[in-house]
């Protein structure tokens, strides 16, 4: 690996539309200031340029109509990537996400596909308050027919969005603001990673063991697989070994990766940057209560963002995102 | 208007089909549902949107199609799906909740869909303009002349993904038609409580593209209006608007008490039956017998009547089935 | 209690919200159909006639018009309570919702209020399809800023919604079709119950124990109450005795009663007619399991739809639907 | 058009109030950004859209408001905000993440709420429309002749929020203004890129309600068609949709590389800046002299450098207090 080049995972989602655009002509894009701009977060960049406005479509703030048109042209057989901004805006469209592109399939007995590739950029930490930070993957997952990724390493983008393209049915591919590697916005460095250039798919439903471990399971996903990373460093040198696993994708859900980590550790910690009730937290707490319970040490903890909005106010917001430090003062109250 | 006998004489039957098949569909319904209603029970349970009486609109405007040619449908569905040409057997199993239905029972009466025929349709109101113009994007993008057409009612050109479709549409100068079905109604609540102008159509002006009310309920009239719209998307020159008044006669669905209509209104619809008319119309001009009349609709109760017969017969799906088909591989 | 008179819940819930139009001019209707037609499920039977078009308004079937002008509405000092028609159609107006009606309270630091009630209809097993037999209750929960209010009888129907139009913050209520004690929909039995006439509310937050028992603990709400008590009976004809509990709310959620029946009980099972993963059954697994680890002698259950839309036909719909039998067997596999 | 020089040159003072604001604010929100521009960093991180340059709408339009009027603003708030008469302070300090601000802090720059005057703003685009409308529905059933504001952007006229809440406050002759700013641009994309038709005024054809276009970013033409569409729903008689041209003179927002924009095209705008050309007719038209004009402008700039100073010296809120105001008791 060392001698591969480094990419963003901006870099690696762009590098891997602009791949599959070239391999397949029914790829295209559609979306707000995905054309010239490249996307606000540059998961487009260079693709306008490459390919022109025919095949990256800049479309008027009307997310209804075009999400709705990337079901009705996938239909057809072409195979639409759609950019909604923000995750936060799904409430202006959610009705042609979750009834018609997530049932239609179902509705139809398994005779019509939606290849659409969804993708949304979601997050905090940067300020943009309560219409801006949001993760909500969480809520995508709950409603069944779509399948829900969420990166969090430029090696993992690239080939999770390879596969995410080649797929027959909706995937909404969900990218963390902080992890594009973005000029104007700080990231986490650990998400700039060697990537190959050739193509290459991950499969869904593995998830990744970021850092093995013996003491405690930390279950993750997108930025805070980092932050769970930067903790189980500190708590490293405690002696502490945290075992940090990146879900990667909520739907299909790894539960053995989950629960044999458990069974191997006996404590588990569930770290996330969505809101706290009715959510990822509780879902993986509950596979580990019904697969595991007999393993376990400690009595299961959460992170998560504590059911209020995202708050503008820097040390409001700071307060309410789960940082490194919380978490490895989470598990030091797991170990005793 | 350039159709030959023949073509008339199948819009004709394909009227009956639909007017049988929504009259059976009726009757079907209320089998194990009386003397208590029980939305629940029987053969088709459910809520059920019948469109009897609105037959010109969906077998105006088809005539015009293609199989190639993409059709979205609404919550009251039948109409469209059987003037686009999807088989009566396959439809009215799925309806019956049976294995051999469209989407082997998982869809249900409110959500047809056949690949084959490029239809489908939704129980939200105001779900069909996005998707129509993807299809027609798509056909755009494939150097296709094909056209969608996004049926829709009245009710449902006061939801917002009626303009940001339309909007699209005209922008990108899409091969798509959106004909509203104006009944007058949306549930209990009329045109006139809903919307701030008496015409849709006359909101194409909004976007620049060509925006018809046909104010009969009549299947030629439909024909026409839908005819210029459809060499129009052909052509590449963009999407238009029509508005066709027509006609509910039945309740908005089955089980509806209609306190809400005045009791004088049903009649006086039923009595300007479009199918009749266009019947004694073909008669009066020469141009069919009461034999040839008489044979189409004896054909449409005959298909009506097998496409029952298949459904019934039908066995349903094993309920562990439920599991399959989120996901296709 | 024998005297009272009995109401169905769709009653109760109608007598409420007139008894409230009564007291305070400041409350108003909105909704499709919920003038003459009395809504589609009767929440709104007989007010028009008493109040008028102008205090109760059918709207266009333009949910995030309408649904945004109660909150527009509620900021100058109004008390709406707005219909969405099924919770099927959240999608076309999820903006309005959470991302305003939910967030501004915060965002304005507390110094803005919106009494809004925002009824809609839940539940399936009348084969109604993929889009109108959903609950979506963990969804709503999930995101902060909304009370959740789901009775399961028309006792709580009426005190729930009196306390709902008093609360000066957004209540979102919802009530299962199969509970409303429609002519012309099956409705379970015991959700007809004696009813006060006198106006009354129910305290949010509180579980009621709708059945005291030692053996296990099911927790639920809604339809799926009156399931577990079914199932419950059976049991007890077994020498299983279960606890039922009935959450009643979700936000807020009565953590201390069910962390207190698995205390006493060692077992918990949690049943719920909305999707299985990432929602209720897991936000109620993951506090027992935070909260009482130490007290579990069975690994906890839980029983939803198991991840399909809601199909048509049938067997299917029979299939998904978590039924009494299913539960009395689900319970009898615990107690090994 | 009868207005004082009073008047006149308030709306002078708050034209200069409103630039000085967005100006500091500009120069404030780059400190800590350099050399390397990271948006989380710095007294005011997030995202910031300034409104130099359109301070025509926002003055002309609020010019007739009472405090009791509400107004609805956009993720690009802060000239509506001022022009409603919020307090600079909080406004300032709220911006600046402050526990004196508006919103304690935990609202910023796009979600600004003075229930004292009425306004608040959203961050999605078309949030705006709704919620105008329920105020003036309120206003109407409490039997007051106070009206709602909605602004907007020309991006969010593309919206279905828009069509549903232009067709609600239609029908139910509601007290509302929709005002359109159109200042070319949605982010990157041009106005030709996402609407249909290039006046967005015609749109009002649509609902039966007068539709207007400024075509000129002046503060009185705007005063003069918003007085109309005020007058006519204080009357009853409902809403208008007004689209005024306006210029932005920053990029989307600050750090915008702004690559889709033509390179000349800001400093043609800059060129007619509507607050020079404002002041240049009144000293023309003799109303005021160039020191009446400097006074204001001083005095503007005053008041904007004291709301910065309470911003700055204001505590940060309690980080513990993000758990609180999630409800109200
Ligand atoms: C978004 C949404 N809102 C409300 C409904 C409930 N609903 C079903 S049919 C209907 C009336 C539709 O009226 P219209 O569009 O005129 O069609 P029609 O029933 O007259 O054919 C309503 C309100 C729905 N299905 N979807
Ligand atoms: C529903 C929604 N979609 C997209 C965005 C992202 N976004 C923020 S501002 C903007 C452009 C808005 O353009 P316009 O309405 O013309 O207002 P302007 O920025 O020009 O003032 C977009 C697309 C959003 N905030 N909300
Ligand atoms: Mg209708
Ligand atoms: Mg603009």
């Amino acid at each position: 690996m060392t001698n591969e080049r480094e990419l963003t995972m901006a870099k690696a989602i762009a590098e891997a539309i602009d791949q599959e655009m070239e391999r397949d002509e029914r790829v295209f894009v559609m979306g707000e200031d995905v054309g010239i701009y490249g996307g606000i977060f540059g998961a487009t960049q260079g693709l306008y340029e490459k390919y022109g406005a025919e095949r990256v479509m800049d479309t008027p703030i009307s997310e209804t109509a075009f999400i709705g048109a990337a079901t009705g042209a996938a239909a057809e057989g072409m195979r639409p990537i759609v950019e909604l901004m923000f995750v936060d805006f799904f409430g202006v469209c959610m009705d042609q996400i979750y009834n018609h592109l997530a049932k239609n399939t179902y509705m139809s007995g398994g005779h019509a596909r939606y290849p659409v590739v969804l993708t949304t950029a979601i997050g905090g930490g940067y300020n943009d308050a309560a219409q801006h930070s949001q993760c909500l993957y969480g809520l995508f997952a709950h409603v069944p027919g779509l399948k829900i990724v969420v990166p969090s390493t430029a090696y993992d983008a690239k080939g999770l969005m390879i596969s995410a393209i080649r797929d027959d049915n909706p995937v909404m591919y969900f990218f963390h603001k902080g992890l594009m590697g973005l000029g104007w916005m700080k990231y986490h460095p650990r998400s700039v990673t060697p990537t190959p250039e050739a193509p290459y798919t991950i499969p869904f439903g593995k998830a990744d063991v970021k850092r093995a471990g013996r003491d405690v399971t930390i279950v993750s996903l997108a930025m805070m697989v980092h932050r769970s990373l930067d903790a189980a460093e500190e708590l490293a040198k405690e002696g502490i070994e945290a075992e940090v696993i990146d879900l990667r994708t909520l739907v299909p859900l790894d539960r053995e990766t989950v629960v044999n980590s458990v069974k191997k550790t006996h404590r588990l910690l569930v770290v996330d940057e969505d809101y706290h009730s009715f959510g990822m937290t509780g879902e993986i707490a509950a596979i580990v209560a019904e697969e595991a319970l007999d393993y376990l040490d400690a009595p299961i903890r959460r992170l998560a963002v504590p059911d209020t909005p995202i708050p503008y106010s820097r040390p409001l917001e700071q307060f309410v995102l789960p940082g490194a430090e919380r978490i490895a003062e989470t598990v030091r109250t797991m170990m005793g | 208007m350039n159709l030959t006998k023949e073509q008339l004489l199948a819009m004709y039957r394909q009227m009956w089909t639909i007017r049988h098949f929504e009259d059976d569909m009726a009757a079907a319904y209320m089998e194990g549902k009386t003397p208590a209603f029980d939305i629940g029970s029987g053969p088709v349970p459910g809520e059920m949107h019948l469109a009897a009486g609105q037959e010109p609109v969906a077998v105006g405007a088809c005539m015009h199609l293609r199989k190639e040619d993409t059709v979205v449908g609404t919550h009251r569905p039948h109409h469209f799906a059987i003037a686009k040409g999807i088989a009566l057997n396959k439809l009215t199993a799925e309806i019956f909740g049976k294995a051999t239905g469209l989407g082997k029972g998982k869809g249900g009466h409110m959500h047809l869909f056949d690949v084959e025929h490029k239809f489908s349709c939704s129980g939200i109101i105001g779900a069909s303009f996005p998707p129509a113009c993807g299809a027609a994007l798509a056909a755009k993008k494939m150097g296709k002349d094909w056209v969608a057409v996004a049926f829709a009612g009245e009710g449902a050109a006061n939801q917002g993904a009626f303009h940001e479709a339309l909007n699209l549409a005209a922008l990108w100068k899409l091969p798509v038609i959106f004909i509203i079905e104006d009944n007058a109604w949306a549930i209990s609540v009329s045109k006139r409580q809903s919307t701030a102008i008496p015409d849709n159509s006359q909101r194409a002006a909004g976007y620049g593209i060509p925006g018809v009310r046909v104010d009969e309920n009549d299947v030629l009239a439909v024909y026409e209006v839908v005819g210029e719209a459809v060499q129009r998307a052909r052509r590449g020159e963009g999407p238009s608007l029509i508005e066709v008044k027509t006609d509910r006669f039945y309740g908005h669905f089955q089980g509806d008490p209609e306190l809400y209509r005045p009791k004088d209104e049903v009649p006086t619809l039923r009595a300007n039956d479009p199918i009749l008319r266009f019947g004694k119309q073909l008669l009066e001009q020469g141009i069919a017998t009461q034999a040839d009349l008489d044979a189409a609709r004896d054909a449409a109760k005959a298909d009506v009547n097998a496409a029952f017969a298949f459904a019934r017969q039908s066995p349903y799906p094993a309920p562990e089935s439920a599991l399959e088909d989120v996901f296709v591989s």
